[in-house]
């Protein structure tokens, strides 16, 4: 008796509308989003606070998206992020414009940013982990130098 | 209920019904006035000059060359505003489906981003025509409060049909009310005011153009 | 499963292994869906990281668990178990395990326990016919647990059209007469989160974003949150351009239909619709009705069920009962009310006449020897 | 005979009798084109009165508001409406007595107006149902109600020295040329112009020439000699009819197939399609303008005419009969068979402009500065085509252009048609033709 799941759900993705692309240029959003972090970078540049574009919130298609990688092309660090799924930073080869792509458990894209910093937030540890880590590695030297102790009794107890 | 079901349910038929009634009202009032008969013996035969009534009627659309020096701007303006008036209101889809929902057939339309446009210039030109039936001394002095009247009540239309399109200033089903609202006001003054001039234009000219033509006149 | 209320919702991530960082993206994650500013994700970690964990308290009633299973089906972010852990959901007779006896003790608990602070979410309309015997749970109507509820209550949330509108229960001819909450409660502040059943990233997107901010989010005149209902489907669907440049689908299976055109002669209701459905979309961003084919039915809005068929058009007079403004019927209201404008007229002509008839031989002074 | 004094009516008759014109004048034609007045202003720009002065009171449909005003009141669908709340004023005396000058001294009843019109009402029309009104409100002008009276009563607008059929019997033996009188039974009834007997004996020789040379059976009456039509003229209706019937009577006596109407822009209207309608039946015989009359007999073969010695010429053609009377080819015909070099003016033929004094403006003393404005309008155009000669076929036309040459000493006099086909007669028995004009 063949079950509900049986029946085979094939899901297609939409026709995506592609917005004419002009010959040659970046399409209009993405000279847009550019300008806007060029804007900030400035900001950043004489003092002033870190700043966050959220490009999932933008209408882009997956051409704009491309083109503006490309723009802002690679810089040297690339980070991965084990989080309740990966996430990877790189910093674009415009310093201090990070490009943050977060992606869940199942691996599904759930935010996508540049982040207009020195240093990503998220990378940074927070000050009160700090402690809680201090204390932590404090017991483990304890913990490693009876270890050391019972690694023997342990070595000798095999 | 709310004000669009209003405007397009009980407001629309109470406005058809006082139109049709207004109409019938208005033309047999003066249809049935005393008809003279002429005795005097026509040049030309009965059928040859209602002929020539037709073409009076579609000759007087245009201004006669001796004339359109003088009337030309004046009537290429009234020609614009009526062309956008009539491109807007018949060939924009839900303007369509609205009038094949009332009479039951419908018939392909333009581009609603092609109908903006002309809607705005359509605006524009009643500006016009307005400024100029207050400025042009002639004008001035013959119109009256029916004359600005007629004039509000059609641009009234036009204004909230446009808001309605731009989503501005309320939510859209509120502005998509009103706009119905003023099409309901415009059909409920229709018959009482000059707009009657739409029932009026062509048997004027086709009765006035046979009687000139029953005389082998000019017309 | 009574949780320890007084943790806040840092110790509580702690305790199930969730990190900092984690925590962080989920908040970056839940700030887009929510469109809200880019930098209030980093800042909301923080904030709810310090914020006592609210107590949710959920109650169901005159409704189908649609919004229910709309609510637990939120993709993004991975909702289910961190709502679960930011908020302590103290009653929810779907999920909780007790029933009967203990179920109510614990609803009565929750709300004696967080008395003022706790967020109600109620599901449902309520009846009042047959003095609320219409929908009752352990023998009382669901309008007195409402109103009892509603006393200690912070803020409700009304999920769903029924609870915020009255939705199909309170459509004609509405037998249960059932009400909308706001229609019963009206001096707490109220959030309608209007829907059949609304998008599962705007229940839990306006549930965070009270629970983080602690204040009620920009509402419109319905009180549904702006971040949500600001826009029209109309404004914000990918068939937009189609609609101006006039290509319309006339069938369900035509060449337009199949080319993706708007579905405007179908009846979609897009322009008067208030949702988030062409941005959000349904089934973690897969699609929205209008995307697989079918017009949208306008369900976030009051009285939709009313407002004639789903298939007529949105510009077609009447737009009421299918077939009340058929041709036929304009025809018979013109041509009656012509009629009456017919002996109207020839009564004008005849006093017209008379009245002429009066000028031309005028009474009292003696007509003059011409 | 004695002057008839205007009535000097109190307002109050004054409004009464203009109401009771007006309701004589509302029916369903009148009644449907001051519906389909939209205030649009353009009949202004037909009217020389407006060209010639830009005074938006010349307004052809303004002139004819207090008829708008009685038949908005009086028999419009909402005239209780208008009456209840006022939104048409009711004709008052002072109005009537300001709208004279607009009904009577600034219009010819020329109907170029009437051509302009994007609704295509009638407007000449209904300035003509108008002047009745004005009439029964006893404010038709002096000149012109005492003309009407006089030709009410004696069948001529004013006394004159000698008795009219002895004067045209005397232009008969000057020029030598028969002038059939009171013939019992003919098969064309003649009349003239009474302008014609006093201004221009040429014109009266001339008709009586070609008559002879057409060899047709054909007499004047001297019951019925006066083609011109005062009543028309001031808007008397019954005036009007009295003064066709004496015409229509004569005609019938002698058996007449065809009243001829003289070279008379009015009179062919006042005939050809007015009298019928106030006589209330069909006239037992067809009335044509001579000028229709010359354009059959050419056709016919019956008239042949020789190249005439005329220079350059253009042609006035009188509104009475090419606009609003239909004589439209026989006119341009004559003169090509005359081979007459014609320069059109620049609005000719249905279009042209008036010469500003029909409609019994001539006679109005207070509209001559008025006319003399407007004349120029036609002056400069007639300029304007270099044409060394005017030719016209209304005496009332002659006579506006003869008076507009005394005062602006223009180079021009006008030349009748008629005369022109009399002298170039080919081949009349007698040779030596008539004394030239």
């Amino acid at each position: 008796m063949s079950r509900l799941r049986d029946i085979p759900i094939h899901v297609e993705p939409s026709a995506q509308i592609e917005p004419p692309a002009r010959a040659g240029g970046l399409g209009g959003g993405v000279t847009a989003i550019l300008s806007e972090a060029a804007g900030l970078l400035e900001k950043l540049a004489d003092g002033g606070k870190p700043a966050l574009i959220d490009l999932r919130s933008l209408p882009m298609s997956p051409r704009d998206r491309a083109a503006l990688q490309g723009a802002l092309g690679e810089g040297e660090v690339r980070v991965t992020l084990n989080a309740d799924g990966i996430s990877t930073l790189y910093e674009t080869a415009i310093a201090g414009l990070w490009w943050v792509e977060h992606r869940n458990g199942q691996g599904d894209l759930i935010a996508e940013l540049l982040e207009i910093t020195r240093f990503p937030l998220i990378l940074d540890s927070a000050p009160d982990e700090i402690a809680t880590s201090a204390a932590a590695l404090r017991a483990l030297v304890h913990a490693g130098s009876t270890a050391h102790m019972a690694g023997e009794e342990h070595a000798t107890r095999q | 209920m709310d004000l669009l079901s209003f405007s397009r349910g009980l407001g629309l038929k109470v406005a058809i019904a006082i139109f049709c009634m207004g109409v019938a009202w208005r033309i047999l009032a003066f249809v049935l006035l005393k008809i003279r008969r002429d005795f005097n013996k026509p040049r030309e035969s009965i059928l040859k000059y209602s002929i020539g009534g037709l073409i009076t009627t579609m000759a007087r659309s245009w201004p006669h060359r001796e004339f359109i020096g003088r009337t030309g701007p004046g009537e290429a303006l009234g020609y614009s505003y009526h062309l956008g008036l009539f491109a807007v209101v018949l060939l924009f889809t839900p303007h369509i489906l609205f009038l094949g929902s009332l009479f039951g057939f419908t018939w392909p339309g333009l581009p609603s981003s092609v109908i903006t446009i002309i809607s705005v210039l359509t605006l524009t030109l009643f500006l016009a025509v307005l400024f100029r039936r207050v400025t042009n001394p002639v004008m001035r002095m013959l119109s009256n409060f029916d004359d600005y009247f007629s004039w509000f009540v059609t641009m009234l239309v036009l204004v909230t049909g446009l808001a309605a399109t731009a989503h501005v200033g309320a939510p859209y089903e509120t502005l998509l009310a009103i706009h119905i609202l003023s099409v309901d006001l415009l059909l409920i003054w229709f018959p009482f005011g000059k707009l009657m001039h739409a029932f009026y234009i062509m048997p004027s000219r086709a009765i006035n153009g046979a009687l000139l033509a029953r005389k082998g006149a000019t017309s | 499963m009574p949780h320890d209320s007084d943790l806040n919702v840092g110790e509580m991530l702690r305790r199930h292994g969730v990190g900092r960082r984690a925590f962080i993206k989920f908040c970056t994650a839940t700030v887009s869906a929510l469109a809200l500013p880019p930098w209030m994700g980093p800042a909301m970690a923080d904030q709810l990281r310090e914020a006592r964990r609210p107590s949710v308290i959920y109650l169901s009633f005159q409704e189908c668990t649609g919004c229910f299973e709309s609510f637990t089906r939120s993709f993004a972010p991975t909702i289910e178990n961190l709502i679960f852990n930011v908020v302590s959901l103290d009653y929810d007779d779907t999920l909780m395990a007790a029933s009967g006896d203990a179920a109510e003790s614990a609803l009565a608990q929750a709300m004696q326990q967080n008395f003022g602070k706790y967020v109600l979410i109620v599901d449902g309309s309520i009846p009042t016919g047959a003095g609320g015997a219409c929908c009752t749970a352990g023998g009382r109507s669901a309008v007195d647990s409402l109103r009892e509820a509603a006393k200690g209550a912070a803020v409700i949330i009304c999920v769903g059209t029924c609870s915020a509108f009255g939705g199909i229960p309170f459509a004609n001819p509405n037998p249960t007469e059932a009400w909308p909450v706001s229609a019963i409660i009206g001096d707490k502040p109220l959030i309608n989160v209007s829907g059949c059943p609304p998008v599962p990233e705007v229940i839990t997107g306006t549930l965070l974003q009270y629970v983080t901010t602690g204040r009620l989010p920009d509402l419109d005149e319905q009180r549904r949150p702006k971040a949500f209902f600001g826009n029209t489907i109309h404004d914000r669907c990918y068939r937009r351009p189609f609609y101006d440049e006039g290509k319309f689908a006339k069938s369900f299976d035509d060449e337009g239909a199949r080319n993706g055109w708007c579905l405007y002669e179908l009846g979609c209701k897009g322009p008067t619709t208030y949702n988030a459905c062409a941005t959000l979309k349904w089934n973690g961003g897969t699609s929205f009705p209008i995307e697989s084919g079918h017009g949208c039915i306008s369900c976030s809005e009051p009285g939709f069920w009313d407002k004639g068929s789903l298939y007529a058009p949105l510009a077609t007079a009447e737009w009421g009962k299918a077939g009340d403004n058929s041709p036929v019927r304009t025809l018979e209201l013109g041509a009656a009310a012509a009629a009456a404008g017919g002996v109207i007229g020839v009564g004008s002509a005849g006093l017209g006449r008379w009245r002429q008839h009066r000028r031309e031989h005028p009474i009292g002074n003696p007509p003059e020897d011409e | 005979m004695n002057d008839v004094l205007v009535p000097a009516l109190t307002p109050a008759a004054r409004v009464a009798g203009a109401m009771k014109g007006f309701a004589q004048e509302i029916g369903a034609l009148s009644a449907f084109r001051m519906e389909s007045c939209i205030h649009c202003g353009i009949c202004a720009e037909a009217c020389h009165y407006y060209i010639a002065t830009e005074d938006p009171q010349y307004t052809p449909i303004w002139k004819i508001e207090p008829f708008k005003q009685a038949y908005k009141r009086e028999a419009s669908a909402l005239a209780p409406l208008y009456r209840l709340f006022g939104f048409k004023r009711e004709v008052t005396a002072d109005q009537l007595t300001q709208w004279q000058h607009l009904l009577f001294d600034s219009c010819n009843m020329c109907g170029r107006c009437s051509l302009i019109c994007p609704m295509g009402i009638d407007v000449a029309e209904l300035i003509e149902q108008s002047r009745h009104a004005m009439f029964e409100a006893g404010l038709a002008p002096k000149e012109l109600y005492d003309k009407a009276a006089h030709q009410q009563l004696t069948g001529q607008p004013e006394a004159s020295a000698e008795p009219y059929r002895d004067q045209l019997l005397a232009i008969g033996l000057k020029f030598d040329v028969p002038v059939p009188m009171d013939q019992p039974d003919v098969d064309i009834m003649l009349c003239v112009p009474r302008t014609d007997i006093e201004h221009y004996p040429t014109a009266v020789a001339a008709l009586a020439r070609v008559m002879q040379y057409l060899r047709c059976s054909c007499t004047f009456r001297s019951d019925g000699l006066v083609a011109e039509n005062y009543g028309y003229y001031a808007g008397g209706k019954d005036w009007q009819r009295d003064i066709s019937l004496r015409l229509i009577d004569q005609a019938i006596e002698c058996h007449a197939k065809i009243l001829l109407i003289p070279e008379c822009g009015h009179a062919y209207t006042a005939l050809r399609w007015e009298a019928a309608d106030l006589y209330g039946r069909a006239l037992p015989f067809k009335v044509l303008s001579v000028t229709e009359f010359l354009g059959e007999e050419l056709k016919a073969g019956r008239l042949k005419l020789g190249p005439s010695t005329l220079g350059t010429a253009t042609f006035q053609d009188p509104c009475e009969l090419r606009r609003k009377g239909g004589v439209n080819e026989a006119p341009r015909a004559l003169m090509k068979a005359m081979k007459v070099d014609l320069r059109e003016l620049e609005n000719h033929g249905g279009f042209s402009f008036c010469c500003g004094g029909g409609g019994g403006v001539l006679d109005i003393e207070q509209a001559k500065p008025l006319r003399y404005r407007t004349v120029e309008v036609k002056l400069r155009e007639i300029d304007a085509t270099g044409a060394q000669t005017l030719m016209t076929s209304c005496s009332d036309c002659r006579r506006t252009f003869d008076d507009a040459q005394a005062h602006f000493s223009w180079d021009k006099r006008p030349q009748s048609l008629l005369e022109l086909v009399a002298d170039n007669l080919l081949g009349s028995n007698r040779s030596d033709s008539g004394a030239t004009p």
